[in-house]
């Protein structure tokens, strides 16, 4: 199969998808310029202009309801935000409009909106340019939420979203934006609610979103060249969450570790534990282990950032652990996974 | 029926249909859902929704009986939803605050401040891009008029030339907050709103036929692609802010104040404006009201005979089936 | 001691603190009007007046900046939000600026701006006037986030807040505020992150928090009836959490039960399962049960509005569960505890 | 020295500096921080400030260099922010976007838009409840002004009549977008200011004599307990939204567009006006340039010999120790 970029993957699903369906338009700030959402959104432009892709002004609150609105006149909204940091100013919008509509006025029909958030990564983006909003998000009945780990994903899951009736929320991670890997040429949705085992193994489980996958991909990778057998899932999506998947293969190895762009409380990582607690308690041979974000902001200066990420090497030494192993063994440097993003800004 | 007349009997109605069940609120407790009543407003809704088409949509606020009936929306359905039956408009999972009606266009109340203002803008902007022939029409309040959206949605309205008629319901109150403490003294919400380069007025929104005339003028502004338009409109809230009784013993307003706007009622100022051309105008309009005391009475028998929702769909709804 | 309603406590809190600290200002909607955020801010009008006690326009999102911007300017800011879900408005003041100021600024000082929000409950508020949002603010680091479920706490916490540095966002249930029970009459703090035994028990622990300790309370009678000796968790908490005060308990008795406010997913429940599975993984003797909200927006029909809310019943049934009992005892009618909140509203 | 003149040494001093930076930032891809450089706007913040007296307190947004070093910053503490070094003005941790300098009033730069906003009301709502004679003032861009936020805490002050200088800094481009597509057609925002009751001017933010007298009387204006004022300074960014390079042959705007506005250098004009009183006006500028040049290698060789912050530091700061 062709191989595409990850930005390249979600710029082609647009395209196929707004010539598929005439209600389908896409705002954003600055959507129409040379930078294109880093890519995502050059081609619809080209192809669609002005009307159908919209250069939007800097307003996040009224535009979440702006997008609703339309929605519930027929047209199926996808809006960008360059950094999901932006979209707390537009929570009121997603979260007490979109996710309750269909229920809160007696399901006569829902507003498939669409929002796409692009998570900062790296070059010092900072406290309010990198955050992860996905838990966030999915604390919330009505929406669907998804964190496409691989370009195959991007383009799947947007598909999903944009030919769906629910509101949904794609949080992709700008640290996998020049990543390359198969892509369907035609337009195939990736369902909402279906994890995939991006490897399997038999010794440890490790639960993964985003740009953790590749990194937890790389752990596994680590792990064999000790003859540990890891599993790693990718749960794709937040909302609906695909708890089969997560057990299952924890019932097979008995080891859990979970890996998150986000910080640990009341994150991705406590609701596997918890998914893992309330349905296969009794596999579980050792202690949990959540490899999330040091509980602060995220710092700017270089080496704070490096150390802020949890990363392969971090992964697979709280693998080690769970596994009783000694977590400290040396293991080789790696290049990091997001070096596609670099300076200057 | 003559037009003005129209306008008169739809205010009528409306006023019989909150009277009651504000009675029926107090005393039964039976509609547990809160509730903003929207008596001594009735010329905003009335005159605004008689000058739109059955192919344009309103959105309100958290007041939105008056919009809802106005709209076209179902009586039957809106009192069931009161008492939370599985035949209400929002099958009973709304309350007051998310009636719906879309096949008159009334298509959602909201509770929370301003949101209504972007849905319209964006109901407004969707038939730009369509090019359809219709306008979003949004009711909301003074109070509301100071949440961020009201200036962003303005502003992409304006930019984006969408046909969205903003209905701003100035009843001088925020619940208990007079309109000194919370804008600045001196300037007005339909000025600011020219500050977006929009049409915008300010008229008597207890004068019915004065918001008809203002609105058709509006409607048509609006529908003929000619950008947002902004309406101002004076009025006074009875009642309480949620809830059925009376409050002008509670401190923040006066009895004075209230008895001055309830000197010009706008079903009485209609009335006088009709008496001349017709001097029979007030038995009219009291077999009116005892016609709409029983429309009402009979929705509600019926509403009390109707099932509760099933608790066993609690979750219908949440996702599409 | 003297007793007090939970509004009244902290009506208390308010005036005490204010007298001590001129540095405090008291801002909210409608906070100077005859119903005073239900009864919490009349005294302190009565006391200071317009000028410390401000009644503000509906601007949730400048507001919350306004607090930051005051703050920083050595103010105190306390502002009310008569429902907690408003705060979406408020989340980028909140989270972008309060939860980061001294970190990405270098620890210089903070913002110690203190929001309250009180959660609807009952008569029908539904989805979007009844949302609980402890967990939301829970995940980002900069925050102290607290849950007070008794009148004691309800003063205790907010007195910590108005002498703290952190900014604080506490969550009141409306259905507590007519409980009454023993308040200290000076303004004594109760530190964040500090858990309280509400009941000691043997056979399971109950973690709760909010408006669920006072139903798991009663859900402790209802088995302690059964012979069944539960130990009753209140949080406090929810940033930072006590994660000790839990896994002791889950370490003596080796069943868990989280009963929240809101939902599962991403919520309280799952953090402390989470805890559990990273601590003390060997001490559970079965499968971790939650005890939240079905998982749809909240309804206002009365019939589904009390199938909706957790309570002493489901809560003494998932306990019975995870002791491998019968769930579906028959138990008696209880009336409801939030029963002091009717109509008309 | 002579007002006019410490203006134009201001000026000279930013340009310098950030000059120097965007190429080591190009160069070396050393300071890893996005950065917005004012280049071209130098006269906006060097005019306001220089009106500001040592208890006035400034925030700002992305664009923050210029505020900063204005209100007295400290360049070594910057540049070593920008290199991410603990000797940095916010210890490493916030980065171009964050700068901080309390001690000098300049409070902090934001990187969400118009949070800068919403932070000078704050504080001048807490100088009004004080009745401290200080002013808040706050930088921030037109895109900004399309905020929710804007319109809040323009309401809030103007209700409040806090002490705030609003300074919109309006260089016609938020990122590549231009005002015509993001604001209506017709309409300035120093006008919808005005729709608050504030006193509101709109002048040349290249001039920045004018811009000084200008931000003299305002915040006479304000310290006089007047309430608030908006200024709204036409200006234009010559470098890329974000980073050191030139970008004008990116499509969204002309290169002669950005010639136009290099004609009117705010620095040439400051120069040009100076030179009637001081015929020896360039050589002096290009004295300066060469000490302000030095000045800043200075600190980035400084800046560079400093230490990281130590990993094991890497939570403090996250909550009061
Ligand atoms: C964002 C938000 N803030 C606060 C509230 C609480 N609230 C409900 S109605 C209301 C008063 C609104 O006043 P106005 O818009 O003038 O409408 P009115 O009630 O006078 O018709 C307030 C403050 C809310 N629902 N939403
Ligand atoms: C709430 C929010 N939305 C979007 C952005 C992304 N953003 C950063 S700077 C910028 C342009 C702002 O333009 P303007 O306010 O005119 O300032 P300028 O860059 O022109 O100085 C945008 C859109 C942001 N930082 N915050
Ligand atoms: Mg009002
Ligand atoms: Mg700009």
């Amino acid at each position: 199969m062709r191989k595409l970029k990850y930005r390249e993957a979600i710029g082609e699903a647009t395209v196929q998808c707004m010539k598929a369906d005439p209600r389908i338009v896409l705002a954003g700030q600055n959507v129409d310029d040379h930078k294109g959402g880093h890519g995502t959104t050059t081609d619809a432009f080209r192809v669609f202009g002005p009307s159908r892709v919209l250069d939007i002004p800097n307003s996040e609150n009224a535009v979440a309801g702006i997008a609703v609105g339309a929605a519930s006149m027929g047209m199926r909204p996808l809006v960008v935000h360059a950094r999901a940091d932006f979209m707390f100013l537009a929570m009121d919008g997603l979260i007490n409009l979109a996710a309750k509509w269909r229920y809160m006025y007696g399901d006569k029909g829902g507003v498939p909106v669409v929002m796409r958030g692009i998570v900062g990564r790296g070059w010092g983006q900072g406290a309010t340019h990198s955050q992860n909003l996905h838990s966030v998000f999915g604390h919330f009945p009505g929406l669907y939420v998804a964190t496409p780990a691989s370009p195959a994903d991007a383009k799947g899951l947007l598909v999903s979203a944009l030919r769906n009736e629910t509101p949904v929320v794609l949080l992709e991670n700008r640290g996998l934006y020049e990543i390359e890997g198969e892509v369907p040429e035609n337009p195939e949705p990736v369902p909402f609610g279906k994890g995939r085992i991006v490897r399997t193994g038999s010794d440890v489980t490790i639960v993964a979103a985003s740009l953790m996958v590749q990194e937890a991909e790389r752990a596994a990778g680590l792990l064999a060249e000790q003859a540990i057998s890891a599993e790693v899932v990718d749960v794709r999506s937040i909302r609906p969450l695909d708890e089969a998947i997560i057990c299952t293969s924890v019932a097979k190895t008995g080891r859990l570790v979970v890996a998150d762009t986000s910080w640990a409380r009341y994150g991705l990582a406590a609701e596997v534990a918890a998914v893992v607690a309330e349905n296969v308690h009794g596999a579980l041979l050792g202690p949990v282990r959540r490899v999330t974000l040091p509980d602060s902001p995220a710092p700017v200066s270089w080496p704070l950032e490096e150390a802020f990420h949890p990363n392969a090497r971090t992964i697979a030494a709280a693998c080690l652990d769970v596994l009783g192993g000694d977590p400290t063994l040396p293991m080789r440097e790696m290049t990091d996974i997001t070096a596609g993003f670099v300076g200057p800004y | 029926m003559e037009s003005g007349k129209r306008l008169l009997r739809e205010m009528v109605r409306i006023r019989c249909v909150e009277e009651v069940l504000a009675d029926l609120y107090r005393d039964e407790q039976e509609m547990r859902t809160p509730t903003h009543f929207s008596i001594g407003q009735e010329a905003v809704a009335v005159g605004v929704c008689a000058a739109a088409g059955p192919d344009d949509v309103a959105y309100c606020g958290h007041r939105s009986h008056g919009p809802y009936l106005a709209k076209g929306g179902d009586l039957r359905a809106m009192v069931a939803e009161l008492y939370g039956k599985a035949t209400g408009c929002a099958g009973g999972r709304g309350g007051s605050v998310h009636l719906t009606s879309p096949d008159t266009g009334f298509i959602g109340a909201t509770a929370i401040l301003a949101e209504s203002i972007s849905l319209a803008v964006g109901a407004g902007w969707a038939f730009a891009l369509e090019g359809a022939p219709r306008v979003a029409i949004t009711f909301f309040g003074d109070g509301a008029a100071e949440e961020g959206a009201f200036h962003e949605a303005l502003n992409f309205a304006a930019t984006q030339r969408a046909p969205v008629l903003f209905v701003c319901e100035n009843n001088g109150y925020s619940i208990s907050s007079p309109l000194r403490a919370r804008q600045p003294y001196g300037t007005t919400i339909w000025e600011r709103a020219r500050g977006y380069g929009m049409a915008s007025r300010q008229l008597d929104g207890n004068d019915v036929f004065a918001v008809h005339a203002a609105a058709r003028e509006a409607v048509e502004w609006c529908r003929d692609g000619r950008g947002p338009y902004f309406l101002e409109l004076r009025t006074y809230r009875w009642r309480e802010h949620v809830g059925p009784n009376w409050d002008y013993d509670e401190g923040y307003r006066t009895k004075a104040e209230l008895d001055s706007w309830m000197e010009r009622c706008p079903i009485k100022v209609a009335a006088a404006g009709l008496s001349a051309a017709h001097p029979d105008i007030d038995e009219e309009v009291a077999g009116w009201r005892r016609e709409f005391r029983q429309e009402v009475l009979d929705a509600v028998t019926a509403a009390k005979a109707d099932p509760f929702p099933a608790v066993a769909d609690l979750l219908q709804g949440a996702y599409e089936s």
